[in-house]
């Protein structure tokens, strides 16, 4: 080209000592990363800062306390849980790059809890092809257990699962027939409404109408008089907490009382709590019971009375308990594996868990050789005088 | 028919609320050059602090209301004396980067503080679920009384910008602040109120929006869509901003009504897009000529 | 012929009528000064001729092409270039990269060229240079080549803005008050300069001058103008004793 | 030597050597380094890096336009986003790699100039907000134009295919990044040294005397948006395969921002401004949740902290640094080396 003599080798040197590294960083999966003598280390990459911090943030504290009390009762035959938390805000390069870090340098056994379905979906083939597990993460995707994958278990099977359930249940319990869908335009409304033309198919029936909305959105006017003017016996929510709340004020207040059925992000105490009146007589589906229903329960009482001690006296949030839930899976999971932990072992153990019930709201979880997921049933909730209150389980 | 007006309707009312965070970007502007982009971050911090006084000190609706705003009027004149104040002179851009930066910061610490943090809360006004029905139109107590307030809070600062000596200032520093100090006003702490006053109408919309969307940390985004609103009035003119906030309002109603699906969505922006093709200075804008 | 021929230019803002049937020229390797009381059109006149404004009435012939009907872009190619009353550099960038902006008129690379620093690209950037050279040391510019515009002198920058301008080899240069906010020597110094220009470039000047000195030393013919309109036109000593062009003057003081 | 040689024969930065001027030895021996960084880290640096080139990439193109030639965009999220999905679809559709990479680079750039069709008549703020909405519009074309972008769904993105060989490894990712980047800041510094490039400085700094310097300001602005955007849409592909997984909520409007932030904390108008911009974004978080470890248990983060990073540097750079971390790193070298170190501009 021109007088470069100094770059020119330089690209030289480049060249030979890039290729040179090429061929020495063969990645490698460490087996048994992760597990010393007193030790397991795990690994969390969730959003503490960007769109979804409001479920990254309550479920990390859920996942502390449930550590918090296994850690104190002795640990997991004698190894302590630590877990490394990197916030990714919902940036998936970030979650990348956290990812890389707890994998090749932390070594971590397994990744417990992961936020947000981009985060799973670019995460997950880094995790599990580095020997890895994926254990739980807070996202319905298909991918994570269609098809099954070694070193990946969920307990959330994605919300068209329980939508076609739904749909079914209120086409032939509830009769009805003209169906509406009111969804948030993204990858969790969009399934839902996957599985509510789904559950039609079946029965052979049409979506009548459908409105959709973007994340923080806070107008449903226009939405809202559409589905009416469709004049739909039932309203299924694809919604997310906040809006499914304001859209519920907005129903009330063009005076529309139809039925709706909301989906399991919306089917939360939040929703009623932000709605109040305007909630009252909603359905939901769940597979995660509402707070209010097992805030009474004996095991759960010194847990929220805990929570409330470091937590200004306030509720925990009901992402809390998929948290705590999935955690104490992961920890019954290791205990029954014994001594001799290894990702093989727990892998083997998880198999063959079968109609496990933490009775901490959580479904009970069952796994298979063939079937990655911990459950495809949902609980059938609707609220009554302000409190849900369940009316079923969904098959 | 009747629904093509109950859509206009409702969406003036959500146009009002676009405009009365424009407001704060068009006075700001008007008065500064300055384009604040955090507009809709201290929105979302009026929402907070009304929250703060109304549910968790307990206060009437009302008085928590007025207090929120007075606070983060007073938060706006700091960030002015604190940051602002020491970037006179630089390119607006520079500036303008300043107010994203600001707006990360706002966030941030809204997430930090612990009785705010990433939930939502709800901060229902003594109207809510109250609608006025007439002849099948109807409107909630809530729009009505924010279309109230925001017209009266147009007609209150387009006389003080008329008629009020302060007012008459803050008009001609944008031209120069030569003229501004010859009306016998401290132009640096004239910009401290132009600051106050556009974060307390941001506050206020905050205060007006929280019963509808509630309270939480991602308010700020409503900012997003005030921007159109202000562009379409030109940016410079306080009536053009409301009109802009209604245009964009009602458009994105009856987009929502009557359009595919995801129109709603982008219906502000593609006709703000629209409007610059053909007038790149907005609808109430003046082209700015350069002498040599 | 002349090589700029203005003829019945009009111009107005709004109501007020700027420029008024204004008709003069410029010929081939002549300096030629205009003058005229504050607000008599004159610098409106250079915004018209080099496009910044549009006349509503009249036309500019340069060098046989009407200017009228083209963009402000397209004159420096014809081989016309201005400096202005309060001086438009490239404040954010170099002395040399101004001068060689003056060139760019002379470009003859693509932009493939220019992004791969293809040979040709490499060449005409050596040859711009060579001609910045000549520039630089007829305006001995050297000790500020590689200084950034805002770090000098008023009237260093008045300098560089006359190398870009000369930089486009242009045929005929409107110069917009070359003395203006100059002390006595530099004044003189100009004066000389531009004799030098002319005499070097073979390049005919029109300058939009207040400074008499400087228009009756250098100038070879004045245009008088008042109220957008020519009261006088002739030579420096003709124009000194014009009554016309007096009560201009005292018209307006 | 004499000056006019100097300026003539342009030692000075007509050669590749003398761009580099006096930092030539450095940026050799950060070159090497970067060569032999594989052999030490498998994983978390050599993602970093990776991930530094790409936005170092898309960082040169928004220099170009912002730094450069004076025009504001907050849409530049959607440029990437083109680049990402025409070379998804394109490799899809089984047209390989290197054209994949070609149609990003060239589609992108043509949506660039059409945008800068009604840019070229707006200016500082109207431009800002026009390519504000610019990408929401894109963004919502992404989610709902599902049979070639998958829709909010999103889609995997296989590793590249060169015939038989695939680039699947992280360090073979990272050797393209970067190949790439160097490539990109080598153009992008022959524009800085040739007219075109002159002329954006020129428009930036005063519209009516490029004008009447014969500069075609709307033609000029045009091709900035149509480099900027074919920077962004390399950038894009590369991103989509270092990712693995592409969906319409990875191009919003934050990334948009977070290249402007990046531009302007390295410092604006300067390339070696991009490098540092990229190397902080990426960087820096890292580096935080490290020392925030200090202070808490060790190992968790504190929620919304990031945020705070940003909003901070960014106001503390603007304050007190306006020229940006370049700026700070050429006083060091001025004060290491003597006076009069050159710059790579």
């Amino acid at each position: 080209m021109f007088r470069m003599p100094g770059a020119r080798h330089a690209m030289r040197l480049t060249l030979f000592a890039g290729l040179a590294c090429g061929a020495a960083s063969a990645a490698f999966a460490a087996e048994n990363q992760g597990i010393t003598k007193d030790e397991i280390l795990l690994g969390s990459v969730l959003d503490l800062s960007g769109p979804v911090a409001s479920i990254g943030v309550p479920v990390r504290e859920g996942q502390d306390m449930a550590i918090q009390a296994a850690n104190d009762a002795g640990g997991i035959n004698g190894r302590k849980i630590r877990i490394i938390y990197a916030d990714s805000g919902y940036d998936p390069k970030k979650a990348i790059i956290a990812t890389q870090k707890l994998v090749n340098d932390d070594h971590v056994f397994a990744f417990v809890g992961q936020v947000g379905s981009a985060i799973v979906h670019v995460t997950m083939p880094m995790i599990i092809n580095n020997g890895a597990l994926l254990l739980f993460p807070n996202a319905p995707i298909e991918e994570v257990y269609e098809p099954t994958k070694p070193l990946a278990f969920t307990m959330q099977p994605a919300f068209n699962v329980q939508a076609r359930l739904a749909t079914a249940y209120a086409y032939n319990t509830l009769g009805k027939r003209k169906f509406c869908a009111f969804y948030q335009d993204d990858d969790s409304g969009e399934q839902v409404l996957r599985g509510i033309n789904e559950g039609l198919d079946q029965v052979g029936a049409k979506l009548v109408e459908k409105a959709s909305y973007k994340r923080g959105a806070t107008d449903f006017s226009s939405q809202f008089a559409r589905l009416k003017q469709a004049d739909c016996d039932i309203v299924m929510f694809g919604a997310v907490v906040r809006e499914a709340a304001a859209a519920m004020l907005e129903k009330q207040k063009i005076g529309w009382n139809v039925d709706v059925l909301v989906s399991q992000p919306s089917a939360t105490d939040t929703v009623v709590r932000l709605a109040g009146s305007a909630a009252e007589g909603m359905l939901g589906v769940n597979q995660m019971l509402p707070l209010d229903m097992i805030k009474d329960q004996p095991n759960v009482v010194p847990v929220f009375k805990a929570y409330a001690e470091s937590h200004g006296g306030k509720l925990p949030d009901p992402a809390f308990l998929y948290g705590y839930n999935f955690m104490n899976l992961f920890i019954e999971a290791a205990r029954r594996t014994g001594p001799d932990l290894t990702t093989q072992n727990l892998v083997k153990t998880l198999e063959q868990i079968h109609d496990l019930d933490l009775n901490f709201g959580m479904a009970p979880a069952t796994f298979s050789a063939t079937q990655h997921v911990g459950s495809l049933s949902t609980n059938l909730l609707k609220v009554v005088n302000g409190q849900w209150t369940r009316i079923g389980v969904l098959k | 028919m009747i629904a093509f007006l109950q859509q206009v309707i409702s969406g003036a009312a959500v146009g009002i609320v676009y405009a009365l965070v424009a407001l704060g970007f068009v006075m700001v502007h008007k008065s500064t050059q300055i384009f604040n982009f955090a507009q809709g971050e201290l929105m979302m911090l009026g929402a907070f602090a009304a929250y703060t006084f109304i549910i968790l000190f307990g206060l009437p609706f009302w008085l928590g209301a007025i207090l929120a705003i007075a606070s983060v009027a007073v938060f706006g004149a700091v960030l002015d004396r604190l940051l602002l104040r020491r970037m006179v002179g630089t390119k607006p851009f520079t500036i303008f980067m300043l107010t994203v930066g600001i707006g990360f910061c706002i966030r941030s610490i809204v997430m930090l503080v612990p009785m705010w943090g990433t939930d939502t809360y709800s901060l229902p006004s003594p109207l809510q679920g109250r609608i006025f029905s007439f002849g099948g139109l109807i409107i909630s107590a809530d729009h009505a009384v924010i279309l109230a307030t925001a017209a009266l809070v147009t007609t209150a600062l387009f006389l003080f910008f008329r008629f009020t000596r302060l007012g008459l200032a803050m008009r001609a520093i944008a031209q120069n602040p030569l003229a501004a100090s010859y009306l016998g006003v401290r132009v640096d702490s004239l910009f401290s109120i132009v600051w106050a006053l556009s974060a307390a109408a941001a506050a206020l919309a905050g205060v007006m929006l929280a019963p509808l969307s509630f309270v939480h940390a991602d308010m700020g985004q409503i900012g997003l869509k005030a921007i159109p609103a202000a562009v379409l009035g030109g940016f410079d003119s306080l009536p053009g901003a409301i009109v802009g906030g209604m245009i964009i309002g009602i458009v994105e109603s009856l987009a929502g009504f009557y359009c595919p699906e995801g129109v709603k969505d982008v219906a502000a922006y593609v006709v703000l897009l629209l409007v610059l093709a053909v007038k790149p200075r907005g609808l109430f804008g003046h082209p700015d000529v350069k002498k040599v | 012929m002349a090589l700029l021929e203005i003829n019945d230019l009009s111009l107005q803002f709004g109501g007020l009528k700027a420029v008024d049937g204004v008709s003069f020229s410029v010929k081939e390797n002549e300096i030629l000064a205009i003058i005229g009381p504050n607000g008599a059109g004159k610098t409106t006149v250079f915004n018209a001729v080099s496009r910044i404004y549009r006349p509503s009435h009249g036309s500019i012939r340069f060098a046989g092409e009407e200017l009228t009907r083209l963009r402000s872009d397209q004159l420096p190619r014809l081989g016309l270039a201005r400096t202005f009353q309060n001086i438009e550099l490239f404040a954010g960038t170099t002395v040399l990269s101004n001068i060689l902006l003056g060139c760019h008129v002379h470009r003859r690379t693509g932009l493939i060229a220019e992004l791969l620093f293809l040979p040709s690209a490499r060449r005409q950037e050596i040859a711009f240079r060579a001609q910045v050279e000549e520039l630089v040391d007829l305006l001995d510019l050297g000790a500020y080549l590689h200084t950034e515009i805002t770090s000098l002198p008023y009237g260093v920058r008045k300098t560089v803005e006359l190398a870009r301008a000369l930089a486009i080899r242009p045929r005929l240069l409107l110069l917009d008050e070359p003395s203006s906010g100059l002390n006595v020597e530099e004044t003189a110094h100009v004066g000389e300069l531009i004799g030098r220009i002319r005499d070097s470039f073979r390049t005919a000047v029109a300058m939009v001058e207040h400074d008499m000195s400087l228009v009756n030393g250098v100038s070879d013919r004045v245009v008088a103008l008042d109220a957008g309109r020519v009261v006088a036109e002739g030579s420096p000593d003709e124009i000194r004793n014009n009554d016309a062009v007096k009560s201009a003057y005292l018209g307006v003081t | 030597m004499s000056k006019k040689s100097e300026l003539v024969t342009g030692v000075r930065d007509l050669t590749l050597a003398g761009l580099l001027g006096r930092q030539r030895p450095v940026a050799i021996a950060l070159l090497v380094a970067l060569a032999v960084v594989p052999c030490f880290h498998s994983g978390y640096w050599l993602s970093q890096l990776t991930f530094v080139a790409i936005y170092a990439i898309a960082g040169f193109g928004l220099q170009i336009l912002l730094g450069f030639a004076g025009q504001v965009s907050l849409g530049q999220a959607a440029f990437l986003a083109s680049g990402a999905y025409v070379s998804a679809y394109v490799e899809r559709i089984g047209l390989g790699a290197p054209l994949g990479f070609a149609a990003a680079i060239f589609l992108t750039a043509g949506l660039g100039l059409l945008v800068a069709l009604p840019a070229l008549r707006m200016a500082g703020l109207y431009l800002a907000i026009a390519t504000m909405s610019f990408g929401f519009i894109v963004e919502e074309v992404m989610a709902r134009w599902t049979s070639v972008t998958g829709g909010n769904a999103g889609i995997a993105i296989p590793a590249i295919k060169l015939g038989s060989l695939s680039l699947g490894q992280p360090w073979q990712i990272y050797y393209l990044s970067w190949a790439l980047a160097l490539v990109v800041l080598l153009i992008s510094a022959n524009l800085l040294r040739t007219p075109i490039g002159r002329a954006m400085l020129a428009i930036r700094d005063s519209e009516i005397a490029a004008r009447s310097s014969g500069i075609r300001v709307s033609r000029i602005k045009a091709v900035a948006f149509g480099l900027s955007a074919a920077f962004a849409g390399l950038a894009g592909a590369l991103y989509s395969h270092a990712i693995g997984f592409i969906s319409p909520d990875q191009f919003t409007i934050a990334m948009s921002l977070d290249l402007l932030v990046m531009i302007l904390i390295g410092g604006l108008g300067t390339l070696r401004g991009v490098l540092l911009g990229a190397v902080f974004l990426v960087v820096s978080p890292e580096l935080f949740q490290q020392l925030i470890g200090l202070f808490t248990s060790g190992n968790t983060e504190v929620a919304g902290l990031r945020p705070l990073l940003f909003g901070v540097s960014l106001i503390f750079v603007l304050l007190f640094q306006p020229d940006g971390i370049d700026a700070m790193v050429t006083r060091i070298g001025e004060w290491v080396a003597g006076p009069a170190a050159g710059g790579k501009r």
